[in-house]
């Protein structure tokens, strides 16, 4: 704990820093300081995922009428270690990355306070500190979304999304921990023990409303409309740690809140969760496919696997309520372990996002092309992230998305109907967006980084800054490290989900080179299969280039025409537009196609322009009539004080009369 | 002794304004009076630190930890206040829109007004409570109507018929109270008096019927003063149209000075009439507040009356945290009350320095202040970010702690509604801030070069932000305080 | 250990005989449908053998690139054959315990396949002509809709089989004889068939020896290819279709695969594969002569139905437990 | 004295001061109705006589002159000179018209019979019957207040208010103790004076003072 204080510290000292240190050097000390804590606080983690014993520290100064209360158990300190790693990365890239606003005093202090809050709030162990810390996180980074407010009203647009959203999230919370901690005692330990003192309509009343609040923090459809907004106009980095560390804090609060306070509760809190999952599965996935904005469509691509996290944690709460802990507790590692290597790969391309943005000064796809000879490492850590988010073999995202996959898969030997039809639901959700993520990032790859370029920006980019390379390389380990050797990690989350789950049941999951299912048939290793791979590849190479000439370099096929030009290359709408068309229902795109006729006869078209959108649908039917709703209250509400002296006077009179009469 | 001071340093700085003519360091004297005031509040909350109170004038004025606390609430907001008379006054009178006069009998209203406040805060008896209250809309009349204009006069003459009125409903209350008190049965009727002790020795012996009409007119006629619905309606008037600092005055402390009465008055109601009565009183008034505040802050279109309305959403608060009653809550309603005074007065002090650069105090004609005025305008953000509840200022750990003590007696639905309040005020307010204080690039920027608004503004926003995160200085005195109303 | 060793061993030799079959049969197979499409049309139609012929001659030619192609394009042959090859190699064809039996699970063979199609996708962009940007838009669709339909109709057999790992689902077939005849299975087996036709690009979805741009899929992102990149790729091609026909009798014609560790079995197991692999392949080709090439927006209600038939299975694997 | 006398004489001042009350509703001359007030003012000051002397009570005695002092001459006279300077107030303009007003006037009294129920049984005595007509009176001024447009009329309900407030104070608790009246007839006194000088300054400045004009500030 002393460590973790001392990172916190570190922190600290880091705000200081940042409002204390000149412009030329205060980037640098800043990073500096903050990387530090990150290590302390990523040691002290460490320490109690290995060792698996909680440390707490607990002082009534700090914090008036309640004080504080930090707890690092397992399941937190997982949280926390992620965070700390993504946020030394950010921190090393934001090196060479900061220029402009991101240099002012106040962004680098905020963004300090937005890192120390969220390694604060899977610590934290009393209701208090979770929602101060809750709070103080969301305050941060909704300023640190306006760091570049100035230049652009749909970042000022973003960031009253973000803020509402976040503002309605933290009331529900509030309420709902509030409702837990009736029974005396507002700390964790207090509601462990009196909660099953509470009736059960009070408990899952409780847990629902702290799901919506959770939920929406992790980007849960449909409470997910702030998510494409803030994420676009947010700085890299900052985007980088919302995307990576700040919405798993939601995913935290609901294994927290549900699996470990309320310690299960019944089925249907986690049909309630599947659900949500896999709508915000496949809804994220497509419209990922969709976008043409390279941080929208990632921010997309968040909520689609954050949705499979969802599924898996609340599968997991089923299987554990109608009594298959052990299969259970492989999903839950599952879901755990997507969150970790999402953190990682889903870092590693918002950096490198940011990246291609320093680049090129563009971050539409359709402006980018021929990225490859222009920014090769930069190009080859954001392969290795996308790779890794579209599950192919020996990358963290497969490790995880199989381990989900076989928690689902064994799960189904119950006899309890819902549990079954919720897995069987979750499966199908996991297969569906599979695809559709693999299109979306072939997508973001072929048309960003290879063909010819699609703008002189794009044709005469340049490598960014090493620094920059250095952060993104960083969370490349993890992609490539849990891929290819699962097994360092998988006893820390068995540890992790000890505390999660009431009762303890033996690791579900053996590690030796690979992983093996414990008492269930299944592994895989990951390494092995690399080797092999890597064998036949070597095999075939040698024996393809047995006395050889290299490739003779010619022009591509005209296909009877001129030499191909970058203007006829497929577009990223284009080339997702076979999809779009087949789920157009869901996805609603407005298109507007305009021909105008040459004079002499209808059949020729002088020109032709041809637009599609893919709006937010849930946002056009179910946010705005709601604000448009509010705002006709509002303006009839101004009626009240309408300035005469005499209605005002009879407000107190008719009040006074009724008091009269209600007391008589 | 103390507490004799207490009222006698703002008395005779106002009678000296009014016979040493207009001097730039009148300004500042009166400053320092305020300050006298804050220090002697500390003494008196060290003083009645041990459950003790402290008496003078053969028990006129008496002064438990309840009293000391809002003594130092009263001091620190005049302060604030007060810090900013000289260089208003000076610049007014530069400009012609005030003479020398008027100015010296704004230090003496000024301090009128604060010695009023610290009556009613000191005073034994509870009919000297009420008279001193109604004073205090007596000297705030002119500071309302200060600038003589058409609007001025027209919010002072709503405020005065309004508050007047309510006022005279509370003296009903207190009159009903001081029959009850002579019928209760116990004690002979020389010995009964209108002193809140003496009350309160004999409370559970008061007649039930009496006292619930006499608790319902109290939180009627106080309310007004507190600025409840549906009582509420002359405080945007009259803070929109006052001078800044005097808006901060009364916003900051006036309010909350009202809030105490009905603090007082409700110890004795829970007492006689056991607590579910006042509850339901003060949760339907709390409730209405809220609302009203919520209705009309989503289309509001000057900011001065934005920060009025949301003192009634604050007030709303208050009521609920009162209801809770409990001594945590009690403790919560204190803090709140600081924290609110501290928040609000900066609002309202910084606001006025912008009506004065922009020339106007409609939300639509203003655009991009923080990028042409960063220092104004940062403040006025940060006071606004305050006042929406975040941490880590002061507000945030009030709001949550009364919502806490709420739910804990079982009030969770009263939680539920005022958080859904909560929220649509917090839209609507960011959603003003976005479009007055973002955009605009920062090459037009000016500098603004008056210490005393940003010194002690900047100092109130760390002050809260200090007591929201560590309020060690003050725990055991809240908790004393809470003492002396809740059990 | 000698026991290990020798199992090592065993599996190797089962491994590199898996792969050199299928090498070898993956084009034969084309042939053999080809020339069965042939006389079924009428025409004698070329030798079957003639896809070893086409490889050999293009792996002799010299290689051309485009100008403006990256590593990708030169690179992707070789992912493409290697990935195909490890899948064939731990995969059940000839016996139940090839070389890393433990991880040849569904899911890994899945999204090995996966990892083909997607380099191949990169590929077709990679020039930056409007025809590799075209087939690989059309192919990753197809694709893309195919995984679902493909990993429900696998998750149906692995649970039906209590397990993902494919050599244990093919020996407990063995030796559950009935459940090849459970509607779980016969659903499955539909859902596959047409997950494959479209996997391997074989009519009504894609057709093979077109080469009308408009209509083409699958040459349009090899259109670039020459020489011997091509010839790999299309070796990768046929090795796909080889495997995914072998694995699909196997899952639901399991018998004849070595369950022993004998080398006699493993050629009894061959020789069964091949035989039950060309009747398949006959099949599909006959399938294919009376079915016309769909339009691109007619392919999605194919594969959604092969889709909606794996959830069926599933389905039915639950009620009728 | 008789406790006859002493009933009778309480009953007619404290039905004095309802019917002037009554009759500052009636009547449209603001002239008349503030000539109806320092009538009220003279009735209030009576029954504090009165009460004082039944109960040889100091205090209410000087409580009474100062009453009288106050209410029956000081606000009158200061009430004419508002009249002087703002010629527009002569006639009261009610947004509710006199007959309505009048019923709603009987409608106030006979709530403020039923609610003070409460009051009277706790300490039956000849005073605490007349609660009623306090209350009527309070009700009646509030009432004023609401419906009438000008300033002088408003100012007067106020100071109904505020009377019938100190006619209740006389007759359940033979009034406050004398620290507490001095101070609250003090404030009466100053909020009426504060109230002319609004009215008078701003007559001077802007023109008139208009309450219908006083309708800037809103949302």
């Amino acid at each position: 704990m002393v460590l973790f204080m001392a990172g916190l510290g570190c922190c600290v000292l880091g705000v200081v820093a940042a409002t204390v240190i000149s412009l030329e050097r205060r980037v640098i000390v800043v990073t500096l300081v903050g990387s530090v804590g990150c290590l302390l606080t990523f040691t002290a983690a460490s320490q109690v995922l290995v060792s698996g014993r909680a440390e707490s520290f607990h002082s009534s100064l700090v914090l008036p009428l309640a004080g504080i209360n930090l707890t690092l158990d397992p399941l937190g300190a997982l949280f926390v270690a992620m965070t700390s790693f993504v946020g030394v990365a950010t921190l090393v890239y934001c090196v060479g990355y900061a220029r402009g606003e991101l240099r002012s005093r106040s962004a680098l202090s905020l963004l300090l306070v937005f890192l120390m809050s969220l390694l604060v709030v899977p610590a934290a162990s009393s209701v208090v500190t979770l929602m101060f810390f809750w709070e103080l996180m969301a305050l941060s980074s909704m300023l640190l979304i306006m760091v570049e407010q100035r230049r652009r009203v749909e970042t000022r647009v973003a960031a009253q999304w973000y803020g509402a959203m976040t503002q309605l999230g933290a009331a529900s919370i509030l309420l709902g921990l509030l409702l837990l901690s009736t029974k005396g005692g507002q700390t964790f330990g207090d509601i462990r023990s009196h909660v099953a003192a509470l009736s059960p309509t009070l408990r899952s009343f409780a847990f629902v409303l702290t799901l919506i609040g959770f939920a929406s923090k992790a980007g849960a459809v449909p409470f997910h409309v702030w998510l494409p907004k803030a994420h676009p106009e947010a700085p890299s980095p900052v985007s980088a740690l919302m995307s990576s560390a700040m919405v798993a804090m939601g995913v935290y609060g609901i294994v927290r809140v549900g699996n470990d306070l309320l310690g299960g509760g019944t089925l249907w809190w986690w049909i309630i969760v599947v659900a949500l999952g896999v709508v915000s599965a496949l809804f994220g996935a497509l419209h990922a496919v969709t976008s043409v904005d390279l941080k929208r469509l990632l921010a997309y691509s968040t909520i689609d696997i954050l949705g499979l996290v969802l599924i898996g944690v609340g599968c997991s709460g089923a299987l554990a309520a109608s009594g298959h802990p052990r299969t259970a507790h492989l999903a839950l590692i599952g879901a755990l372990l997507l969150v970790v290597s999402h953190a990682a790969f889903k870092g590693c391309l918002f950096l490198g996002v940011g990246a291609i943005e320093r680049a090129t000064g563009s971050r539409s796809l359709d402006h980018l092309g021929g990225l490859i000879r222009r920014i090769p490492i930069s190009t080859a850590l954001f392969v290795v992230g996308a790779l890794s988010i579209v599950a192919v073999p020996a990358f963290s995202g497969f490790t995880s998305e199989w381990l989900l996959l076989q928690g689902l898969l064994h799960g189904f030997v119950g006899k309890s109907s819902p549990t079954l039809i919720m897995l069987l639901v979750g499966v199908v959700a996991l297969a569906l967006t599979g695809g559709l993520t693999a299109v979306a990032f072939v997508k973001v790859i072929g048309i960003g980084f290879l063909g010819q370029a699609r703008s002189t920006a794009a044709a005469s980019a340049h490598e960014v800054p090493r620094t920059m390379q250095i952060g993104m390389g960083i969370l490349c380990i993890p992609c490539v490290v849990l891929g290819v050797a699962p097994g360092i990690v998988i006893p820390l989350l068995n540890r992790a989900i000890q505390t999660g789950h009431s009762s303890s049941v033996s690791r579900p999951v053996e590690t030796g080179i690979g992983l093996s299912l414990v008492h269930l048939r299944g592994a895989i290793e990951p390494m092995l299969l690399l080797a092999g791979f890597v064998v036949i590849v070597a095999v075939i190479a040698g024996a393809n280039s047995i006395r050889r000439r290299p490739a003779r370099k010619v022009e591509a096929w005209r296909g009877g025409g001129d030499r191909p030009t970058a203007r006829m290359q497929y577009t990223a709408t284009s080339y997702a537009e076979p999809l779009q068309r087949v789920f157009a229902d869901v996805l609603r795109p407005e298109i507007d196609v305009e021909v105008t006729h040459a004079v002499e006869s209808h059949y020729y078209e002088q020109s032709l322009s041809y637009e599609s959108r893919v709006g937010d649908a849930i946002e056009r039917l179910a946010y705005q009539p709601a604000i448009r709703a509010v705002t006709r209250v509002g303006l009839a509400a101004r009626r009240i004080q309408n300035g005469s002296v005499h209605r005002y006077l009879a407000f107190g009179f008719i009040a006074l009369l009724i008091i009269l009469v209600v007391l008589a | 002794m103390l507490s004799f001071l207490a009222l006698a340093i703002p008395f005779l700085m106002g009678v000296i304004s009014l016979v040493v003519p207009w001097r730039r360091w009148i300004g500042w004297a009166s400053a320092v009076s305020a300050a006298g005031v804050l220090g002697i509040g500390i003494a008196l909350c060290i003083a009645t630190s041990s459950h003790t109170a402290v008496t003078a004038f053969h028990g006129a004025l008496r002064a438990d930890s309840l009293s000391s606390f809002m003594v130092v609430v009263i001091g620190t907001v005049s302060l604030l206040a007060t810090l900013q008379t000289p260089r208003v006054m000076s610049q007014e009178i530069a400009e012609g829109t005030t003479t020398p006069r008027r100015a010296s009998y704004y230090v003496a209203l000024m301090q009128a007004f604060i010695t009023c406040m610290l009556t009613a805060v000191l005073a034994a008896n509870l009919g000297v409570l009420w008279v001193a209250i109604e004073a205090t809309t007596i000297a705030t009349t002119f500071l309302v109507s200060h600038y003589r204009t058409k609007k001025a006069i027209e919010a002072s003459w709503k405020y005065v018929i309004l508050c007047s009125v309510g006022i005279a409903l509370a003296f009903l209350g207190t009159v009903l109270v001081y029959f009850a008190a002579l019928h209760s049965g116990v004690g002979t009727p020389g010995t009964v008096s209108l002193n809140w002790t003496s009350l309160m020795a004999i409370a559970p012996h008061l007649n039930h019927g009496v006292m619930r009409l006499a608790i319902t007119l109290l939180v009627l006629g106080y309310g007004t003063k507190v600025g409840l619905a549906p009582t509420h309606s002359w405080l945007a008037d009259a803070h929109s149209q006052a001078p800044a600092p005097v808006s901060a005055l009364m916003s900051g402390v006036l309010l909350t000075v009202a809030f105490y009465a009905l603090l007082r008055f409700k110890a004795i109601a829970d007492a006689a009439l056991g607590p579910a009565f006042p509850r339901a009183l003060f949760i339907v008034v709390g409730l209405l507040s809220l609302l009203v505040a919520a209705v009309l802050l989503i289309a509001q279109r000057d900011y001065k009356r934005l920060l009025a309305y949301s003192s009634v959403e604050h007030m709303g608060l208050l009521a609920l945290g009162a209801a809770a009653g409990s001594s945590l809550a009690i403790a919560a309603v204190l803090l709140h009350m600081l924290g609110h005074g501290l928040t609000k007065s900066t609002l309202f002090i910084s606001s006025g320095e912008i009506a004065h650069a922009e020339g106007t105090t409609e939300i639509a004609k203003i655009k991009t202040l923080l990028a042409r005025r960063p220092v104004l305008g940062g403040i006025f953000g940060c006071g606004l970010l305050a006042l929406l509840g975040f941490p880590p200022f002061s507000l945030f750990i009030s709001e949550f702690t009364m919502a806490r003590a709420e739910v804990d007696v079982g009030l969770w639905w009263v939680v539920a509604i005022s958080l859904v309040c909560l929220s649509v005020i917090f839209i609507s307010i960011t959603n003003h801030a976005r479009h007055f204080l973002l955009g605009g690039d920062s090459s037009v920027a000016v500098p603004l070069n008056a210490r005393s608004v940003v010194v002690p503004l900047v100092a109130a926003l760390a002050a809260s932000a200090f007591i929201g995160v560590s309020a060690w200085p003050l725990l055991t005195l809240l908790r004393a305080a809470a003492h002396v109303v809740a059990r | 250990m000698t026991d290990i060793g020798s199992s090592l061993g065993y599996g190797f030799i089962a491994s590199l005989m898996q792969v050199v079959l299928v090498a070898i049969g993956g084009p034969l197979l084309m042939g053999l449908m080809a020339k069965v499409r042939a006389r079924a049309e009428g025409r004698v139609g070329a030798p079957i053998y003639q896809p070893l012929r086409d490889l050999r001659k293009l792996m002799a030619k010299e290689g051309l690139r485009a100008r403006y192609s990256s590593v990708v394009l030169a690179a992707a042959p070789l992912v493409v054959l290697g990935s195909t090859t490890l899948a064939v190699a731990i995969s059940p064809l000839v016996t139940t315990h090839p070389l890393l039996s433990a991880s040849s699970d569904l899911f890994v063979i899945v999204y090995l396949l996966l990892t083909g199609s997607i380099t191949m996708a990169l590929a077709g962009l990679d020039t930056g002509t409007a025809f590799g940007g075209m087939g690989s838009s059309r192919a990753i669709t197809i694709g893309a809709l195919a995984e679902p339909a493909l990993l429900v109709a696998v998750i149906a057999l692995s649970i039906q089989a209590r397990t993902s790992n494919l050599p244990t689902i093919v020996a407990d077939t063995i030796t559950h004889p009935v459940w090849t005849s459970t509607p779980t299975r016969l659903l499955a087996l539909v859902a596959l068939v047409i997950v494959v036709i479209a996997e391997t690009g074989r009519l009504p979805v894609d057709n093979p020896n077109t080469h009308l741009e408009l209509t083409m899929i699958h040459e349009a992102m090899t259109l670039e290819y020459a020489g011997s990149d091509l010839g790999l790729i299309t070796l990768g091609a046929a090795m796909r279709l080889g495997l995914l026909f072998t694995l699909l009798v196997n899952l639901f014609v399991p018998w004849g695969v070595a369950t022993g560790s004998s080398v006699l079995g493993l050629l009894a197991a061959v020789v069964f594969l091949v035989l039950k692999t060309s009747l398949l392949a006959v099949v599909v080709s006959l399938i294919e002569v009376h079915s016309a090439k769909l339009r691109l927006f007619r392919v999605p209600e194919l594969l959604a139905g092969g889709f909606v038939l794996a959830v069926l299975a599933v389905i039915t694997e639950l009620v009728t437990r | 004295m008789s406790t006859s006398f002493y009933i009778g004489a309480l009953e007619l001042a404290t039905g004095a001061v309802l019917v002037c009350a009554v009759m500052t509703l009636w009547r449209r001359q603001v002239r008349t109705i503030v000539t109806m007030l320092r009538l009220q003012g003279v009735a209030l000051a009576c029954v504090a006589g009165v009460l004082a002397w039944h109960e040889h009570d100091l205090g209410l005695a000087i409580t009474a002159l100062l009453v009288l002092a106050v209410k029956g001459v000081l606000v009158p006279w200061l009430l004419r000179r508002v009249i002087r300077r703002d010629p527009r107030s002569r006639e009261t303009a009610p947004l509710i018209n006199v007959p309505a007003s009048l019923v709603s006037a009987a409608f106030l009294i006979v709530v403020s019979y039923v609610v003070t129920s409460k009051l009277t049984a706790l300490a039956p005595s000849a005073a605490t019957r007349l609660v009623p007509i306090g209350v009527a009176t309070v009700l009646v001024g509030y009432f004023m207040l609401v419906t009438r447009r000008r300033a002088v009329s408003q100012i007067v309900g106020l100071l109904l208010v505020d009377n019938g407030i100190a006619l209740v104070t006389f007759l359940l608790t033979a009034g406050v103790p004398l620290i507490v009246e001095l101070g609250s007839t003090l404030d009466v006194l100053l909020v009426v004076v504060v109230l002319q000088v609004l009215v008078v300054n701003t007559g001077a400045r802007h023109g008139s003072f208009d309450l219908d004009e006083m309708r800037e500030l809103h949302d």
